[in-house]
């Protein structure tokens, strides 16, 4: 019973997936129909609540679950972001037909994924989680399973997805035969070429689910053509799941190794900060500059796991909710136009935001600049700690590629954040509004603001995840 | 409470301003309100501040970010006190100096004025590295914003120039603060003033700090994005630009680059001073070549700007009282040739010289008016110009008579190209079309005698400024010298 | 005798991995991977997995590969690769098979590095690999993965619902089609 | 008596003040009384500043301490002015020539509208003018120095709708700029050396200083003075001077203003006499003033042969400092002040009455026209070659005796040289001008209004007589005035012989009569001999200013363009671009990178994934 | 046991690179499953190895998720696969390029 009061918050989200899809099956009337969110969000509110009620730290199931600070941190950062995810996905959906109950229930389960991802401590479970965590995102994807562009997606995703599980799963047949086990604490004093080798296939299976550059090439077609608000949900989703993998496994698993991971973090860090922002820069559709400006911030993000501190962790984390915040923020505006009955997703179609919604392009402004990291918005909290984190480390060039890649990011964030006001109104863009979506940019510009003005406790409350780090 | 009042209160502005429904008159009017109330509490300040303080006064503290060791702490010394009061003064100038210029968006407008001078203020004020920071880059989005939607043909491409450049620098910054953090375990500035730091920290530290400072000053060669911000701005946003954003790299050398790396600035004081007088007279010869009126007016400030880094690296204390006052005048002097070029904008529509001549005869007020700034501007005794070159002009003889004389050159630079640029527009043959070169507004008209008016008290009695900063510029003075000591 | 096994079923499950690569039919490649499953099997004998030899026959061969076999029916589509490709070039190929040899001989080097020609024969308890020996565990120290494959599964199915579904037209052609053009127009530029 | 001296800049100021705020509205009338009376009540006050003076002992000053200007660590410096001698004589000069030049504009700027602006300009003027006089310390008189050079470059362009007049003006302050560049360098090193800038202070801690800077602060500060006082080499500006009013022109540009150079080295007499380089004011003095009458005799222009009059003879002031005699100095600034005042006076009668034309070879016997005119001009003319008994003889005198008397045979014989130049070109220019046949009997010039002839009386008069007050013979008060100013004066040396004073000085006057004799032969009759390349040599000023275009404006307008549209353009601007345009196709790689084709995807992963092998193997 | 483990590890390495070269290289997208497939079962071969080799029953365990999640994998890549054919009639993965840039 105690094994699965740790594993309530899961319990309770996957219930509540279970429910919606059962649920979905009578209810016909669109009033009727709000049900599906009000379950959804409440197994999210209820998983949310169990979450913070319970502070002690303790293992489950033979050690294969550990309930610490780490874990909330992220079960908070998860359930936040399926929350969000949700209610931006509601208006959407009905507008465009595709409101199934499903949806939800997918949504959901990948939920639980992330969370798990966060909790396990057993490379088996960490991998189920994984694909619990993937598998409803191939899916998601390809929603919109008529247009072409969705299935795209899908398939790729899916595709690469798979090609990426067959490498983490060698990864782990690897470790294993080095060490005989897949418990992530008992992994912690061996070495052998083995187990390099599985670590490494490892990190790159990780690596792929954050789009971490050179596994990252199917990020931005993916995000393009999925939903606008299931590419909201899994760029922002599955990068934490990823880091909360990795922060689980990098300090339990490869105590003995950091010299041999950090600098190959590092490296793939920069790259991923230097590739995912030269690739924006061009790019004419939103929804492809924010799937390059994710695989940037997956740069961003590894950057503090680099370090391999207790700051690192924390500033990986916070940051982590910070680019949730700026990245659903910035996809639920767009969620909120429609071009001739079609997501306007493109730079132009921001034209004359200013003039047709003043608050909805303000908001779009706030998240260009925490996406920047211009203050006072929580991105440039986050993007201070992690170079703080950097520096603290030694990886002072790391940090300077961090700044310049800012710079660099500059040119497309404010190039969009421009046109919103600058431009002019293109011809069958309008503003559709949606109370749900609107909540959820509300509430994201919100934090955005706030985490930049008093980030503080949110900070101090982050730094209970630091208890991973010997 | 003083200083946080003087920070929010333009913040607060903005907000309420953009909540207001969109009626112009009411929403100038609030604007309008906040900037006077803003320059009356600092003139307050200004005027409450005892000359014989060395440190900081009405300092605030509070905890802001303990993770990152980061507080909200404000204060002003003698040096930051000169700029809050030319930022809060520029302010309702500028605003009233373009009352009619901007149209369109004008809740956008005020709103994003008002929330620069918080920021600007914020930027003058800040005790804590990161809270410094913050401002500093927090000036970046509204005026992005004012130069790209007000902005002329180029705006885009200036205003993305701008910001580019000054992140560029201002990143580099950042890794300094963090760094500095790292080293000492503190943001807060009053305890890093107290604090030495190991010359060879400070050698790359004040670099990193520096870069961003030189590129905002501008130090030439750095100084590229200022003609084209300048030129594409609007009036407002070109007399803040240079009135005010510029100070900030200047303050920032001062309190800073010179405050905390004492021994570093020493070493890098020849090459800095060096580029400066580069800058005089290289920004002076690249002005004189000009055809738009507010390039020329761009390329000037960074010849100007050239006398404020020298006088601060030149490190007598003349110099800095120079630089600090010259750092003033130029906001108004320069503040006051771009509302010039505004008011000749307005009439003609373009700022090419060849298109004026004889406007001193259908607008003989304006010109009267025009030639006191630009002969403030040039320096001429009687003028708060001269009393800031000719200081800066005797630090910088005190410490390299070499240097001193190639600055003298600026002085002659000045003369010609504003003269030029007096001629050709006022002087000749009339060739505007008097109809539409209507007489000066009186709101234009205040503004100009405003500025006219401070030009003429700084130039005939600086002391109520001088002797307000010389205690904190004597600190100074006496701790860089005390390094240099270390140094030899 | 085990070594022979070894020999044969391991040359067997390479030819047919051959096969299933490099067959020009997708039907002849669900053959060959026949072939690679069942010789595979035979290998886990070897190894003492019983129980998964046999879930190996009975759930990749008997529903996977039926499954496969069923789609193949019914795409019964042209083979694409016997029409020149309009994507990725020679060099594609090159590199794949580079970078495949690479692989190969990375992870055979750290193998013969780490394990050798060592036969560290470990004794194992009766039982070892048998159906009650693996079900034991699955109930005991991996129930949990156990749940969640369960929750995998329904997630499997409930993909296979919502994508699978015979199409219907709540999405107006007019829609789709505006869409396709925009996306084509915008993919040529 | 503090506010006898603080009156003396006040009241001009006011009257400036008024006129420039309140002018437009005021009849001219009412502008043209302001504008004279406060240079009267100036000079009123000068009179009542000199009368004190004369009292005290000679080295008494009225001092007026106004406020604290600039204040900065050791650097402290206020608003002071202070009346002693020599700054007694020159405000009586300014204000009295002044006054009267205000009153002839009176009756030349008739008609003219903005005569609000051109009283209040010329107001302003006689302020800054004073204010530079009355200084108390180098920087205070600093500022005169520079507002007189606004005034200055105000009134060349007061018509600035004609480009020439803008030009002018903008060349005058531009070309004073760079003298003033030079006297700003000097102020920062006589600081330097002396803790101060004032006056009394430097002259009390002049013992302690050290030779070699004194010298270099000298150069600067005597840098300075060529500037203003259109001296070689920055003389070029004064000529296109006479773009201004003639009023102007012989206010500013003959009698007060350019003579502040002058001032300026007598004022820091005790300094130069320390510097040694006396020797350099005279050689820069008596070069300027040959070359000057030299380029004189080729001009057409009447207005600018007094223009390279003038120069020529500020020269001759120099040459007189230079050679030790201050007093001689300033004696010919008065003398000077007076007759070509009044032969720019009398010029702006012949310009009144011709309709602004003022080119020689289109004039011509205006004198039966003009009686008075033609009178007042050979008055000063006759002045101005040093003729006994005219003012002009005196003084000359006095300096070719400093020169002779210091052994400076060189110079001497150079000033006696100029002397014979100078009777040439004034009688050319006489002669041409009044003598001869109508050159367009067509018109019918008239002779200028009261308003305008009796400031020109007084100053006939002045010229006439005016150098008894430097006689020897009558004890020569004004010599007996300044001469305790300045202390110690150089004296002449003692075997000068009063025969040998009478044959050498009779010498200058030959010379002079000689050149008359020349002037009179040569262009009698309006004729213009023909001499040739020569004659082209000095009409164009022996091609200094040709010299100074090519090597000095147009190099430096080509090095800005230069660095305006190559160097910030192309290398600066163009580095910052080169390095976005860079960053621009590095993204355009990246995207390129981007097929779409999954199966490249999977290749990238591939070789991602080798690689990272290979790395944790490896390491 | 004659057969050392290291030999059954190669093999399931050459399985695993067949495998993945057939994603790489195969334009039918069946036969890119089932390289996929190929790829599993050669990590089961591998996880069998080392179990045998430690003799610990726990990667026999693994095997068995395995297949669990390649169940799930073809299900729902051959799902997308119909709904790909049923509106475009493609099963060719490099006509999937409507995506890119």
């Amino acid at each position: 019973m105690n094994d699965l009061r740790t594993l309530l918050p899961e319990i309770l989200v996957a219930t509540a997936a279970t429910a919606v899809l059962f649920a979905d099956l009578p209810l016909r009337t669109p009033v009727q129909r709000r049900l599906l969110l009000w379950l959804s969000l409440g197994g999210v509110f209820l998983a949310l609540w169990a979450t913070l009620s319970e502070a002690a730290s303790t293992a489950a199931f033979d050690g294969m679950i550990i309930r610490d600070g780490l874990t909330r941190v992220f079960r908070v950062l998860v359930l936040g972001v399926a929350a969000v995810g949700l209610v931006l996905s509601r208006d959407y959906l009905v507008r465009t037909g595709l409101e199934r109950g499903e949806y939800y229930a997918l949504l959901l389960f990948s939920a639980v994924g992330a969370q798990l991802l966060a909790a396990s401590r057993n490379l088996l479970l960490t991998f189920l989680a994984l694909e619990l965590l993937s598998v409803p995102l191939y899916v998601l994807a390809a929603f919109a399973r008529h247009h072409r562009s969705s299935q795209e997606a899908g398939l790729k995703y899916f595709l690469l997805g798979s090609f990426a599980s067959g490498v983490f799963l060698y990864g782990m047949a690897l470790v294993y035969g080095q060490a005989g086990t897949l418990d992530l604490a008992r992994l912690g004093g061996e070495d052998g070429l083995l187990l390099r080798l599985g670590a490494g296939l490892l990190l790159v299976g990780l690596a792929y689910k954050a789009a971490v550059v050179p596994f990252h090439a199917w990020a931005p077609d993916v995000y393009e053509g999925s939903p606008m608000p299931a590419a909201a949900y899994m760029s922002v989703i599955a990068k934490v799941g990823a880091i909360a993998a990795l922060a689980r496994l990098i300090p339990l698993a490869l105590p003995g190794l950091v010299d041999l991971w950090r600098p190959f973090v590092a490296v793939l860090s920069a790259m991923t900060m230097v590739v995912g922002n030269l690739g924006a820069l061009w790019q004419r559709n939103l929804k492809r500059m924010l799937a390059y400006s994710s695989i940037a911030h997956a740069g961003y993000l590894l950057m503090g796991l680099a370090a391999g501190t207790a700051t690192g962790l924390v500033a990986s984390a916070y940051y982590l909710a910070a680019y949730a915040l700026m990245q659903l923020g910035a996809f639920g505006v767009l969620v909120l136009l429609e071009r001739m009955g079609l997501e306007a997703d493109e730079v132009q179609d921001l034209g004359g935001l200013g003039d047709r919604s003043p608050a909805l392009a303000a908001a779009f402004v706030l998240f260009m600049a925490s996406l920047v990291g211009i203050p006072p918005t929580a991105g440039f909290v986050g993007k201070f700690y992690l170079f703080t984190a950097a520096l603290e480390a030694g990886l002072g060039w790391l940090a300077l590629v961090g700044v310049a890649t800012s710079v660099v990011s500059v040119a497309y964030y404010l190039r969009a954040a421009y046109a919103a006001y600058a431009d002019e109104g293109r011809p069958g863009v309008r503003v559709v509004g949606g109370w749900w979506a609107g909540a959820g940019v509300a509430v994201a510009a919100l934090g955005v603001l706030l985490g930049g003005v008093v980030g503080g406790p949110v900070i101090r409350w982050v730094h209970i995840a630091a208890g991973v780090i010997p | 409470m003083m200083l946080s009042a003087l920070v929010l209160l333009p913040i607060l502005g903005s907000v309420v301003v953009m909540l207001l429904p969109r009626r112009e008159e009411l929403l100038r009017a609030v604007a309008s309100i906040t900037f006077l109330l803003t320059l009356a509490l600092a003139a307050w300040l200004f005027w409450a501040f005892p000359p014989e303080e060395r440190g900081f006064r009405w300092v605030e503290r509070v905890p802001w970010i303990p993770a990152l060791g980061a507080s909200y702490q404000l204060g002003v010394d003698g040096i930051s006190l000169l700029l809050v009061l030319l930022t809060a003064f520029l302010f309702p100038v500028a605003l009233l100096g373009t009352w009619d210029a901007v149209r369109q968006r004008v809740k956008e407008y005020l709103s994003l004025l008002l929330l620069l001078e918080g920021a600007i203020l914020g930027t003058f004020l800040a005790l804590d590295l990161v809270l410094f920071y913050v401002f500093w880059e927090a000036v970046l989005i509204p005026m992005y914003f004012l130069i790209g939607l007000w902005g002329g043909e180029r705006r885009r491409y200036a205003a993305v120039k701008f910001f580019l450049f000054t992140m560029a620098g201002s990143v580099l910054m950042l890794l300094g603060i963090i760094v500095l953090y790292l080293r000492t375990g503190t943001f807060d500035v009053l305890r890093l003033l107290q604090t030495p730091l190991p010359p060879q920290d400070q050698r790359w530290l004040f670099w990193a700090f520096t870069a961003a400072f030189a590129i905002k000053v501008p130090l030439f060669p750095l100084h590229t994005w200022l003609p084209d911000a300048h030129v594409e701005a609007p009036t407002a946003g070109s007399v803040i630009l240079a009135g005010l954003l510029l100070k900030m790299g200047a303050y920032g050398l001062l309190r800073y680059g010179l405050g905390l790396f004492p021994q570093a600035a020493r070493e890098a004081a020849s090459l800095l001073s060096l580029l400066a007088v580069v800058g005089i007279l290289y920004g002076g010869a690249v002005a004189f070549a000009q055809q738009d009126i507010k390039k020329l007016v761009a390329y000037s400030s960074i010849s100007h700007l050239g006398f404020v880094v020298l006088g601060t690296f030149v490190f007598t204390l003349q110099g800095m009282h120079g630089a600090l006052l010259q750092m003033v005048n130029h906001g108004l002097s320069t503040g006051g040739l771009f509302l010039l070029v505004g008011v000749l904008y307005e009439r003609a529509h373009t700022r090419q010289m060849d298109a004026f001549g004889g406007v001193a005869k259908v607008m003989p007020t304006f010109a009267a008016l025009s030639l006191f700034i630009v002969f403030s501007s040039a320096a001429l005794p009687g003028t708060n110009g001269f009393v800031g070159e000719f200081l800066v002009l005797l630090g910088t003889f005190r410490a390299d008579v070499r240097l001193a004389a190639l600055a003298a050159g600026g002085v002659i630079l000045s003369a010609v190209y504003l003269l030029w640029m007096a001629q050709r527009v006022y002087f000749g043959p009339r060739r505007v079309d008097p109809d539409r070169f209507t007489p000066l507004t009186w709101k234009e008209a205040t503004a100009l005698v405003a500025l006219i008016l401070v030009i003429l008290w700084i130039g005939l009695y600086p002391k109520p400024l001088l002797e307000r900063s010389e205690a904190a510029l004597s600190l100074l003075s006496a701790r860089l010298h005390a390094a240099g000591e270390v140094v030899r | 005798m085990e070594s022979v096994l070894f020999v044969v079923a391991a040359a067997l499950s390479l030819a047919g991995g051959v096969g299933v690569v490099a067959a020009r039919a997708p039907v002849h490649s669900a053959l060959s991977l026949l072939v690679v499953l069942v010789s595979l099997a035979v290998l886990y004998l070897t190894l003492l997995a019983e129980f998964v030899a046999v879930l190996q026959v009975i759930v990749y061969a008997g529903a996977i590969l039926v499954l496969f076999l069923f789609v193949i029916m019914l795409l019964h589509a042209h083979n694409p690769d016997l029409r020149p490709s309009p994507g990725p070039g020679r060099l594609h190929g090159a590199v794949a098979i580079a970078s495949g040899g690479a692989l190969v001989a990375l992870v055979a080097f750290a193998v013969l590095r780490e394990l050798g020609r060592g036969t560290a024969e470990v004794p194992v308890a009766a039982g070892f690999g048998t159906a009650p020996a693996i079900g034991r565990e699955l109930l005991t120290t991996f129930v949990l993965p156990f749940e969640l494959a369960g929750v995998l599964l329904l997630v499997g199915m409930v993909a296979g619902i919502v994508l699978g579904k015979a199409p219907e037209r709540r999405v107006s052609e007019r829609t789709e089609a505006r869409r396709e053009e925009v996306l084509l127009t915008r993919g040529r530029r | 008596m503090e506010w006898v001296v603080v009156g003396i800049v006040a009241l001009p100021l006011a009257g400036a003040v008024t006129n420039g705020l309140v002018g437009g509205r005021l009849s001219a009338r009412a502008v043209s009384w302001v504008g004279c009376l406060v240079v009267l009540g100036a000079f009123g006050l000068g009179i009542l500043g000199i009368r004190d003076l004369s009292a005290a002992s000679p080295q008494t000053a009225l001092r007026a301490v106004l406020w604290e200007w600039i204040v900065s660590g050791d650097f402290r410096v206020a608003w002071e002015l202070q009346l002693d001698r020599l700054a007694a004589v020159m405000v009586l000069v300014v204000t009295g020539v002044g006054f009267l030049i205000h009153v002839y504009s009176v009756g030349y700027m008739r008609g003219e509208e903005a005569i609000s602006r051109y009283f209040t300009y010329l107001n302003l003027f006689v302020a800054s003018m004073l204010l530079l006089v009355l200084g108390g310390n180098l920087l205070v008189l600093f500022v005169g120095w520079e507002l007189v050079g606004l005034c200055s470059y105000l009134l060349i362009g007061f018509w600035f709708e004609r480009e020439p007049a803008a030009a002018a003006g903008r060349k005058a302050f531009v070309t004073n700029r760079i003298g003033d560049a030079a006297f700003l360098l000097g102020l920062c090193l006589l600081f330097v050396i002396f803790q101060t800038l004032d006056f009394e202070a430097i002259r009390e801690r002049l013992p302690q200083a050290p030779p070699g800077a004194l010298t270099v602060a000298a150069l600067l500060l005597f840098a300075g003075a060529t500037g203003k006082s259109a001296q070689l080499p920055l003389y070029v500006w004064l000529p296109d001077a006479m773009e201004g009013p003639t009023p102007v022109s012989a206010l500013i540009h003959a009698a007060t203003m350019v003579t502040a150079g002058v001032y300026l080295v007598a004022r820091l007499w005790p300094l130069y006499l320390a510097s040694g380089v006396l020797p350099v004011v005279a050689a820069v003095g008596a070069s300027t003033a040959l070359f000057a009458a030299t380029v004189a005799v080729g001009q057409t222009d009447l207005k600018r042969v007094l223009a390279y009059s003038t120069i020529s003879q500020i020269g001759y002031m120099f040459l007189g400092l230079g050679a030790g005699s201050a007093v001689a100095g300033m004696f010919h600034l008065t003398a000077h002040a007076f007759f070509k005042a009044l032969l720019f006076l009398s010029a702006g009668s012949v310009m009144h009455a011709m309709h602004d034309l003022i080119d020689m070879r289109r004039l011509g016997g205006l004198g039966r026209a003009m009686p008075f005119t033609a009178a007042s001009f050979l008055v000063g003319a006759l002045s101005l070659s040093g003729i006994p008994p005219f003012v002009g003889f005196f003084s000359k005198e006095h300096i070719l005796a400093a020169a002779r008397a210091h052994s400076l045979v060189a110079l001497w014989g150079v000033g006696v040289l100029t002397a014979g130049i100078t009777a040439l070109y004034i009688t050319r220019a006489a002669v041409l001008t009044f003598a001869g046949p109508p050159a367009d009997p067509a018109r019918h010039p008239h002779e200028a209004p009261p308003v305008m002839r009796w400031p020109m009386g007084v100053l006939l008069v002045l010229s006439a007589v005016g150098g008894f007050l430097g006689a020897k013979a009558l004890g020569a008060p004004f010599d007996r005035f300044l001469a305790a100013a300045f202390e110690p004066e150089v004296k002449p040396s003692p075997e000068s012989e009063a025969f040998g004073e009478l044959v050498l000085g009779l010498a200058s006057v030959g010379a002079a009569l000689a050149g008359i004799a020349v002037g009179w032969l040569a262009y009698r009759g309006r004729r213009m001999p023909e001499l040739g390349a020569l004659g082209q040599a000095l009409s164009r000023q022996w091609y200094v200013e040709d010299l100074y275009q090519a090597v000095l404006v147009r190099p430096a307008r080509a090095l800005a363009r230069f660095c305006a549209q190559t160097v910030d353009l192309h290398w600066i601007d163009g580095a910052a671009n080169g390095l976005a345009a860079m960053v621009g196709a590095l993204g355009t790689g990246v995207r390129r990178w981007q097929t779409g084709y999954v199966r490249q995807y999977a290749a990238l992963f591939l070789v991602g994934t080798v690689l990272a092998v290979a790395y944790w193997l490896v390491r | 046991m004659t057969v050392p483990p290291s030999a059954y590890v190669l093999l399931s390495i050459l399985l695993f690179v067949l495998g993945g070269l057939g994603v790489l290289l195969r334009r039918t997208a069946l036969i890119v499953f089932m390289s996929i497939e190929l790829m599993l079962n050669s990590v089961n071969l591998a996880f069998l190895s080392f179990a045998r080799m430690h003799g610990d029953l726990s990667g026999q365990l693994v095997v068995f998720f395995v297949l669990v999640i390649a169940a799930v994998e073809v299900v729902v890549g051959l799902a997308m696969l119909i709904a790909l054919f049923r509106t475009h009639r493609a099963v060719d993965v490099d006509e999937m390029d409507l995506l890119r840039g």
